[in-house]
């Protein structure tokens, strides 16, 4: 088996409210022969606070990091949607030299080499080794919805990711381990995002209109790769269904946890009992455990 | 140093816009610096360099080729075969010995008679501040 | 020996008030080869004219300078004066001392004084230069070649050959008719749109000056104004259009049904096929790539592998006049013309790029154009209105207007000029087909700028009671039967959002297929979006930079039917007035090739924007460049390319320019 | 490697395959060679090739177009050959090329051959034809590479300083043109220089005239100069007139991306156009 | 109904050209079509709008502008920049007017929005991670709405999801270092 070690940035959400993505994609990617080694001592990059408030940071933190990764010869990777987004924010800007000299004073080490190809999400990196998948269970039968958000896919010369409207490569991934995915248009509409402290209301209208149009096109789940996103749909669900008095029961996977499934990763190994709308009777249903 | 040098500018205009722009500049009564003699082609096109080394050898203090805006040409694409000519012919002459703002490649079209008369004029305060030249 | 004559104009007190005369003509009387300077108060009045021409008998002069006014001015009156005192015209220069130095020096006298008399010293060691120069005269073929059957070429050929001109129509489909044979009703009168085309196709092809070649294309267009030589394809047709009698059997026999192409998807047709009812020629054509029979010939000459296709040739059986060809194949045909009107119309926007309107996935999301064949009563439904999804009647219908417009993102910037109108028409006719039917209109701008929109705009509000929405939405989706359109009311300021039963995207205008590639073979030029580019787009509206080469229609911008008519109206006008001619004359200040000093590199022959230079063997196998004077424009490209000097433009030849530099050195 | 060579041009003349080889042959002062034309199978024992085969010799393919000839070419000979292709001077069927793998030739001065190298060859990185039918020596894989420190040099001297530089060689000039005879891109039936009328330069041997004759010559070569080095290396009174080529080549280059007679297929710039050049001037 | 204030435009203001310069952005390029807003999730909690902050800047309504939410509310995910058909990225016009409403401590409306990425900025600060319980603490705390979300929590905690420590970097100097030199560079304009 081929072993291939990639830098690891799992952001401030991984470990905490969304350990279990961290854990299904550190075992997914063993299972792939990928490490992931997470940098070491890494900090916030900022979020969705620091370019409103202050530039400069919003670039530097994430340069920071850029820079502990350079001496692996691999891309970084992130597994947060929004850490990837503000990583892709700092690399476009550091292609300018002017910049790039001033982040190197900020952040007062290292040289920084211009390189925006040089961050990648978790996605593109399982799907650039899908060879290396090695389906042991498929998981026929499943219908997920596959649900990008906002940060991966726009701006699209920003993140260079996928189509901002439709974007497949997830779906690919999940069809890979020969579950069905359903053809909706709330792929990248937004979820409500970083709302969720300061105007609940939003959140749960708008990701009560995700999980209704997930459920009319027909999908049993759905998969995601944002912990925010996840946050959102799973535990908050029980609230929109109250508010909208509709019954949705729609659990969220990890899109890693699905792959892991299909490796035939234990549910408990893949943290699935952490989740706030219990997959298990779905997985039961459809035999897959 | 000469205080009262008055340049020669030897001005090549096309025929369709930068000659129908001079002419504008007049028609709109815009008054400009009376160093430039202005030279009637068809084209910016038509200007050999040999004509702008020539009028450097004859005395000229500085050259003004002008045409039609790039897009606009009258002939569809002579002026994008001017400015491949005198993008290498400009480095050349200041090589050579020929300071490179006497020589200048400006885009006026028919309706810029205050452009036409602003290039005139920055041209002469350009070409009054290198100097005349030694010949 | 060149006697030069210098004219010095006061231009009243244009030219006198700043320039002091009697200097300059003390100074003119000293320039070499000048024999005579005199001025006049007005030089282009009949009285200053008269006393040139006067002066050039008396002093037998041979070259001529009037320092007046701009060359572009009145160098053609001056010319004239020159030819009625029995001199060459050519021999005329004028030295600009007004634009050029009276009118921008009025603040210095003496400078502009001195500055006068060294224009005229450029222009007098120029003139010394001049030759006399002849125009050419070249033949004509009285015959036209259009380009386009639709709207724009049917009244093009028409008027053309009403003026007793022999007219060739080309179009590349099996009908002419183009997109106006698709519409239901046109605006603002809601005329039937058939109702009045038909009798114009029928007048087109039983004319006797018109030959209709459809199913054909422009491949080659070589030559000039008066003589240019096109080849055209004929595409095989496998019908022969002399022995079909147009009865139909074949059509309504052949077994294998395809989308129909003028139907826009929403019916079908046969593989043999007239695309309507009212086609002309009314004579049907087979589509190879469905034909049954063609599919097993194929699988014949490919080694029979598969499954056997059946032998079908039902047409063939069936036909009363044998008129079936197998074996008819494509055709190149080189024909003359004398002139050529491109009026290749326009195609509609493919909305598949807006992914946030669903990209064609939602089967009630359709496009004007195909609202158009579903309301036409020969349309695939006979003029009834359903959806797509289940064949019910809608009874919301929500309208996005620009589509594939005023859309830089999809590179559209531009507006397509018809939509508001033809949403407009569209809302009133479904509120008359159905009068429960409640459309909204969702809109930038409503853009009713030409005669009775306004008024038609108004009818759409106070009749058909259309909820106009100013904004453009932002997505389209799917809940349920319904489809929802997200938008905002910008005069609200509050987001909307609409469930609707279908929505009909007002997709913009675009240059058919392939105009650039045709506007290549013509060289003619063609803009960022394919539309052609007209010579000067106020007042030469249809003609373009290659004399002899006119553009009408929709292929030049969007336009609509009533402007397209008399584009159409206005080439053929222009073709008629220079085939009122027997000879061209062409103007000779042109380019020449000295064939002793051309050492045959044939950079002129690659940079020649009109093509005008080509090359010869000579007799010894040398290459050298030879310029067609019909085609050269006199822009001078090629002569400063040449490092020989082995081409000169004449009346800027290389000498004239030179000594007109050295003039202000003299 | 010399034998390579006169027995690849025995083969061609006696299968006829041309009726003349072009080649080297030592001069008559046993040090250097000189260009020899072999139309004898027998001859060819005359050729040579050393590192003081200095002269470029696809010039005389012009005169030859029509007939079959065959020619010994050094890398920057065969440039000047796809440069007469590409100008349609010479037809390639007419050709045939043994050319020869060259690490650079020798300067010869006082009947002695120096250690160093004249200027086209200091800079110079082809070391393999760019061109050939058969070729002579292991070819070079690595990719050639631009150095133009000389000309950077000049071109950071003052204004002043570049004019009096140029004044002075300029001014040496006795218009021999010598340096236009030699040369393989100079070919045409009558010289813009030889022009009476218009008269382009003047009969004088002036600074003016001179300065006229050197930029218009050089740049007549601009995009089409191929470094052979002839015109400087036959330049009696030494003008550096490498220096004035090598200039407009750097900013050709630069400008347009293009080295004349590299390939034939790649259209000259000034055949060609960009809508959107940037080019710094006319912007 | 409350009467409206005459609006006086100011083409040219100190907050167009400053929005123009952070933004990369033209805002004269705007033509109101609204399929901003039509795609915005939360427009409808915003007053003024996506389309009519445009407008806004491009009549020069300052005082108006800083006093909004808008851009606090916006949560950046781009759908309006992604569907422009000017081409405007007015993602970043939001994101410069934030930049320009912390600069000049101008105090919007609602304050919550700003309030907490304030918070989440000197958390950042103090720990180099999120904490995210204590971050929602104190938001709950300052903003006084102790209750928000309070119901999620005994969940989160019973799953693991949240901790009562926070996580921090080992070497919180560094951040801070990075903290001091951005305050420096911006008070002397150069490193």
């Amino acid at each position: 088996m081929k072993q291939s070690a990639y830098p690891y940035y799992p952001g401030c959400t991984l470990k905490a409210s969304a350990k279990e993505y961290d854990i299904s994609a550190r075992l997914v990617c063993a299972q792939m022969g990928i490490k992931l080694e997470e940098l070491d001592d890494w900090v916030c990059c900022g979020a969705a606070s620091a370019h409103g408030i202050d530039r400069l940071l919003s670039i530097a933190l994430p340069a920071r990091e850029l820079v502990t990764a350079q001496k692996f010869k691999a891309p970084l990777v992130t597994a947060c949607a929004l850490c990837f987004s503000r990583f892709k924010f700092a690399a476009y800007e550091l292609r300018n030299e002017a910049m790039r000299n001033l982040i190197k004073y900020i952040i007062g080490e290292g040289e920084i080499q211009q390189n925006s190809d040089g961050v990648i999400h978790l996605i593109q990196l399982l799907d650039n080794n899908k060879d290396d998948i090695r389906v042991k269970k498929l998981l026929n039968g499943l219908r997920v919805a596959c649900y990008y958000g906002c940060l991966l896919v726009r701006p699209k010369e920003v993140t260079n990711f996928d189509d901002e409207e439709e974007p497949q490569i997830m779906d690919k991934l999940i069809k890979l381990v020969e579950a069905e995915t359903v053809d909706w248009k709330f792929k990248t509409e937004c979820c409500g995002g970083s709302h969720m402290l300061t105007r609940p209301d939003i959140v749960i209208k708008l990701s009560h209109r995700l999980l209704y149009q997930a459920k009319q096109a027909g999908a049993d789940c759905l998969a995601v790769a944002c912990p925010v996103c996840h946050y959102n749909l799973d535990s908050n669900q029980k609230k929109i269904e109250a508010n909208y008095k509709d019954n949705i029961g729609l659990p969220v996977f990890y899109f890693t946890q699905l792959v892991g499934l299909a490796m035939e990763l234990s549910p408990k190994q893949l943290l699935l009992n952490k989740h706030f709308v219990n997959p298990m009777p779905l997985l039961q249903r459809k035999g897959l455990i | 140093m000469a205080v009262s040098h008055e340049p020669r500018i030897v001005g090549f205009l096309c025929n369709w816009c930068s000659y129908a722009g001079a002419d504008l500049a007049g028609t709109s009564r815009i008054t400009y610096p009376a160093n430039i003699r202005i030279i009637r082609v068809p084209c910016s096109g038509r200007v050999d360099p040999l004509f702008v080394v020539k009028s450097f050898q004859l005395g000229a203090d500085g050259v003004l080729i002008a045409g039609c805006h790039p897009g606009d040409c009258h002939y569809t694409e002579g002026n994008y075969h001017t400015r491949r000519r005198f993008a290498l012919l400009r480095p050349f002459l200041d090589y050579l010995g020929i300071d490179q703002e006497r020589f200048r490649l400006e885009w006026v079209s028919a309706s810029e008679g205050k452009k036409f008369s602003e290039v005139v004029a920055d041209f002469t305060e350009t070409l009054k501040r290198i100097g005349p030249r030694e010949i | 020996m060149a006697r030069v004559g210098v004219f010095v104009c006061h231009c009243g007190t244009n030219i006198a008030g700043v320039v002091n005369i009697p200097e300059v003509l003390e100074a003119a009387e000293k320039m070499p080869m000048v024999v005579s300077a005199t001025d006049n108060k007005y030089s282009c009045s009949e009285p200053g004219q008269a006393s040139i021409r006067e002066a050039i008998i008396e002093n037998n002069l041979n070259r001529v300078i009037v320092a007046a006014c701009s060359p572009r001015m009145h160098e053609i009156t001056f010319r004239r004066a020159l030819a009625s005192a029995g001199l060459n015209p050519y021999l005329l220069e004028m030295a600009n001392i007004r634009e050029q130095c009276s009118w921008v020096h009025s603040d210095n006298k003496e400078i502009a004084t001195n500055k006068a008399i060294e224009i005229i010293k450029m222009a007098v060691a120029k003139v010394i230069r001049h030759e006399p120069l002849y125009p050419r005269q070249v033949g004509i073929t009285k015959r036209a070649l259009v380009i386009g059957g639709g709207i724009t070429g049917i009244q093009t050929a028409l008027d053309i050959a009403n003026a007793g001109y022999g007219v060739v129509l080309v179009e590349r489909e099996p009908s002419i008719g183009g997109r106006m044979a698709q519409l239901d009703k046109t605006f603002p009168t809601l005329d039937c749109s058939a109702c009045i085309l038909t009798p114009k196709m029928v007048d087109l092809s039983q004319h006797p000056k018109i030959k209709l070649m459809t199913y054909a294309e422009v491949k080659k267009v070589t030559g000039f104004i008066g003589n240019f030589e096109v080849e055209i394809l004929h595409k095989a047709k496998k019908v022969d259009h002399l022995k079909c009698i147009g009865c139909g059997i074949c059509w309504q026999k052949c077994p294998e049904k395809v989308p129909s192409e003028f139907d826009l998807g929403l019916g079908k047709r046969t593989a043999i096929y007239i695309p309507f009812a009212q086609a002309v020629p009314p004579k049907p054509v087979i589509d190879l790539s469905h034909c049954r029979y063609t599919k097993y010939l194929t699988w014949v000459a490919t080694g029979q592998e598969g499954k056997k296709p059946p032998e079908c040739r039902i047409c063939e059986k069936l036909c009363p006049t044998a008129a079936i060809a197998w074996d008819q194949e494509e055709q190149l045909f080189t024909e003359k013309f004398g002139t050529i009107v491109v009026a290749t119309g326009y195609q509609t926007y493919d909305y598949s790029h807006y992914k946030e309107y669903g990209s064609r996935d939602f089967a009630d999301v359709i496009t004007g154009l195909q609202l158009e064949r579903l309301m036409s009563a020969s349309g695939p439904t006979g003029g009834e209105v359903t959806r797509l999804s289940d064949g019910s009647h809608p009874k919301t219908v929500a309208f996005v207007c620009c589509v594939g417009s005023r859309d830089q993102q999809r590179g559209r910037p531009y507006c397509s000029k018809v939509c508001c109108m033809y949403t407009a028409k569209q809302a009133i006719m479904l509120k008359e087909h159905d009068p429960e039917v409640q459309c909204y209109i969702f809109y930038i701008d409503v853009r009713a700028g030409g005669k009775d929109f306004e008024e038609f705009y108004l009818r759409a509000i106070d009749e058909a009671g259309v909820i106009y929405i100013k904004g453009r939405p932002s997505k389209i989706y799917q809940d349920g039967k319904k489809l929802i359109v997200l938008g905002e009311d910008t005069l609200m300021g509050r987001p909307v959002e609409i469930p609707v039963d279908l929505v009909v995207l007002a997709t913009g205008m675009e240059p058919s297929a392939g105009a650039d590639e045709l506007a290549r073979n013509l060289n003619i030029s063609y803009d960022t979006y394919n539309f052609m580019v007209e010579a000067h787009p106020k007042l030469r509206p249809v003609e373009t930079h290659t004399d002899g080469i006119f553009v009408a229609g929709a292929c030049v911008g969007p336009r609509d039917i009533p402007e397209c008519v008399a584009q159409g109206s206005a080439a053929a006008a222009k073709v008629a007035a220079l085939f009122s001619q027997d000879t061209l004359t062409t103007e000779p200040l042109i380019a020449v090739v000295n064939q002793a000093r051309c050492i045959g590199c044939l950079l002129c022959v690659t940079i020649c924007p009109f093509k005008a230079v080509d090359y010869q063997t000579t007799q010894d196998g040398r290459l050298i460049a030879a310029t067609n004077e019909s085609l050269c424009k006199g822009c001078g490209l090629c002569i400063a390319a040449c490092r020989p000097k082995a081409i000169d433009l004449r009346g800027f030849t290389n000498q004239q320019i030179l000594d007109e530099v050295a003039g202000l050195w003299l | 490697m010399i034998e390579e060579i006169r027995n690849k041009a025995k083969e061609l003349l006696e299968t006829k395959t041309v009726d003349c080889v072009i080649g080297y042959e030592p001069a008559t002062d046993n040090l250097t060679s000189r260009p020899v034309f072999i139309y004898e199978p027998s001859q060819v024992n005359r050729l040579i090739f050393d590192e003081t085969c200095v002269h470029n010799l696809s010039k005389y393919l012009i005169n030859r177009r029509y007939k079959p000839t065959g020619i010994v070419a050094k890398p920057c000979d065969t440039r000047g050959i796809n440069l007469l292709l590409n100008e349609k001077q010479l037809r390639r069927e007419n050709l045939f090329i043994i050319g020869v793998v060259c690490s650079g030739i020798r300067k010869v001065r006082f009947n002695q051959i120096e250690n160093s190298m004249p200027t086209k060859c200091q800079y110079c990185s082809q070391h393999t034809p760019v061109i050939y039918d058969f070729l002579v020596g292991e070819p070079v894989t690595e990719a050639p590479t631009h150095n133009y420190s000389d000309i950077t040099e000049i071109e950071n001297m003052s204004p002043a300083q570049r004019k009096a530089f140029w004044s002075e060689h300029f001014d040496r000039c006795i218009r021999c043109y010598g340096c236009r005879q030699v040369c393989a891109g100079c070919y045409c039936y009558e010289c813009f220089g030889d022009e009476l009328d218009p008269l382009w330069v003047g009969i004088r041997i002036a600074p003016g005239e001179n300065w006229v004759w050197n930029t218009v010559r050089a740049f007549h070569l601009s995009a089409r100069c191929i470094a052979c080095g002839e015109c400087e290396h036959i330049c009696p009174v030494n003008i550096p007139l490498m220096l004035v080529n090598r200039k407009l080549e750097k900013d050709t280059l630069h400008l347009f991306d293009f080295e004349p007679g590299i390939d034939t297929e790649i259209v000259p710039p000034f055949a060609t156009y960009k809508k959107e050049d940037k080019l710094g001037t006319g912007e | 109904m409350p009467g409206v204030d005459v609006i006086t435009p100011k083409p040219i203001t100190e907050l167009r050209s400053w929005v123009e310069t952070l933004s990369g952005q033209k805002v004269a390029r705007c033509y109101q079509c609204g399929k901003c807003t039509a795609g915005c999730p939360v427009a409808y909690v915003m007053d003024p709008t996506p389309r009519q902050v445009m407008r806004a800047l491009q009549l020069g309504l300052e005082d108006e502008l800083l006093r909004s939410s808008t851009m606090w509310i916006c949560f950046y995910c781009m759908t309006c920049a992604a569907r422009c058909p000017r081409e405007i990225d007015i993602t970043k016009v939001m994101e410069a007017l934030r930049l320009v409403s912390a600069q000049r401590k101008a105090t919007p409306a609602q304050k919550d929005f700003k309030l907490f990425h304030n918070l989440f900025i000197s958390n950042l600060n103090r720990f180099g991670r999120i904490y995210e319980l204590g971050l929602g603490l104190t938001y709950n705390l300052l903003g006084k709405h102790p209750l928000s979300k309070a119901e999620l929590i005994p969940g989160m905690l019973a799953r693991g999801k949240l901790s009562f420590i926070p996580h921090r970097v080992k070497n919180t100097d560094r951040i801070r270092d990075i903290f001091n030199r951005i305050k420096a560079f911006e008070k002397q304009g150069k490193p």
